[in-house]
């Protein structure tokens, strides 16, 4: 898994190259909370155009990093999914929750207007 | 394809689910299954073997996984096993968002019902799990490699 | 890298030589090593079971290949093994260019021996083959993943 | 292994795309066969262009239908061949035997001006 950070004011611009499982989003999950604890980020936009296979363990982090965003009073977006691994995302209900756009651009747009 | 039997058996830490992962789909090309039956094989190996390091061994790396793959004419069998602390309730730890871990989803079992034609689990507290997952196969077309 | 081991066993049949090769691949890769070296040890993994399928076990599909690897802070030590016909002599199955078979080039054990940095080979008539290769790791750099 | 076959006067030209071991030569080596039989093909180029692995099995096939192409007064011709693919044929002392060429067309050029 290889993990490529941009920050922009408070947002956090985190792209995934790999596959997201019990190994790999435990490296995420220490790299978001890295970025929350120590430089107040509260925007996260989950770039997830090169995550080829995702399983509930990389679903359990990102929806675990959602939610402390959401008790911080911030947020985590998702772009960039490809097709086959956003049908294993809505079997698990996540789509419902998280906002998925079809690029950064858009994720963070939607945050500057909100 | 003639029948085939694989037996992997690896130490358990996370960096070995992708090995577990590399199996099962090296045998779904193999039988020349469509890519999305691959992902899915992917994804429910991915959570029982998972399940055996996170649940069965507590994260600890001193254990074995056991993943056994059968290819018959008609049938994919899988079986993934540990010799850790099994399952005291079967039946709730199937349960859809049933998890005793808080940072889980719960989702485990339901993954792998849906991807695959049968489950089964069977476990004894303190002496391990056993998840048998089985597809079927479309008769063999005899399709060239 | 922490140390690891993995044990594939598999039915006699070419296809799996692939998936073989894989296993291999994917534990060089964990390890960090250069794709140079994840070649060569494909090569000599190739070599080994393909020797176990082809002489071990005359090309027949119906027995079972084992392949181990085992990583420790400084070494990767591969085992392939075969429960068949066994080299009546193995100093001269080692010469390069010897073979039994006349369609092929002798030069199995040549490219294991070339590859790894320590080759052995156990065998008895009857009985099966142990092929035993080592390749010796930096020190681990702990580099990230 | 995939095989693309393409004949032109009495040449083959095989495209071969994959890995070459103990079960892909083994088709190779039929694809061939039944050419020469068939077709009475004396002339074989293949193109290693696509294949990123080879062993012994795979070195001793190429090497068995070079033998037989010879006997028969045909020849064999390699091209496009991957470097990391080159230095296991090295090792093997194939390219002291066999032409390498850079791609086809080089290949059958040079045998039409022989
Ligand atoms: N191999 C196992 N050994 C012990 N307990 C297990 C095993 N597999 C599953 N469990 C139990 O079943 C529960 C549900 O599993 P699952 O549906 O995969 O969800 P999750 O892994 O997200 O908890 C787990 O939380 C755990 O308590
Ligand atoms: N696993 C094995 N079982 C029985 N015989 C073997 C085995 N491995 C190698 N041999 C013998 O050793 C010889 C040399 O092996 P090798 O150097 O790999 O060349 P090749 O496979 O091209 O014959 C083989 O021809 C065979 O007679």
């Amino acid at each position: 898994m290889n993990l490529e950070k941009k920050i922009e004011r408070l947002t956090l611009f985190l792209r995934l190259d790999g596959e997201l499982d019990m190994h790999t989003s435990d490296l995420v999950r220490q790299a978001i909370d890295k970025e929350i604890e120590k430089r107040g980020i509260r925007t996260v936009i989950l770039n997830l155009q090169n995550v080829q296979f995702i399983d509930s363990s990389g679903l359990g982090v990102i929806l675990g990093r959602y939610k402390k965003l959401l008790s911080l009073g911030g947020k985590l977006k998702i772009s960039n999914v490809q097709p086959h691994v956003y049908k294993i995302m809505e079997l698990s209900g996540l789509p419902k929750i998280i906002n998925f756009y079809e690029d950064e651009t858009h994720a963070y747009e939607e945050g500057r207007r909100a | 394809m003639k029948s085939n039997q694989l037996a992997l058996t690896f130490s358990s830490i996370a960096e070995n689910v992708g090995i577990a992962r590399l199996l099962i789909a090296s045998v779904g090309a193999q039988l020349d299954l469509p890519l999305n039956d691959i992902e899915e094989l992917k994804v429910a190996v991915s959570e029982a073997v998972s399940n055996a390091i996170i649940h069965g061994y507590h994260n600890r790396s001193n254990h074995i996984v056991y993943l056994e793959l059968e290819v018959t004419d008609s049938t994919l069998k899988i079986v993934v096993k540990d010799e850790g602390c099994g399952i005291p309730n079967v039946e709730q730890a199937m349960q859809p968002a049933f998890s005793t871990d808080p940072e889980r989803m719960g989702l485990g079992f339901v993954f792998m019902q849906s991807f695959m034609d049968d489950l089964q689990v069977d476990s004894t507290v303190d002496i391990g799990t056993t998840v048998t997952m089985k597809k079927q196969l479309k008769q063999t077309s005899n399709a060239s490699h």
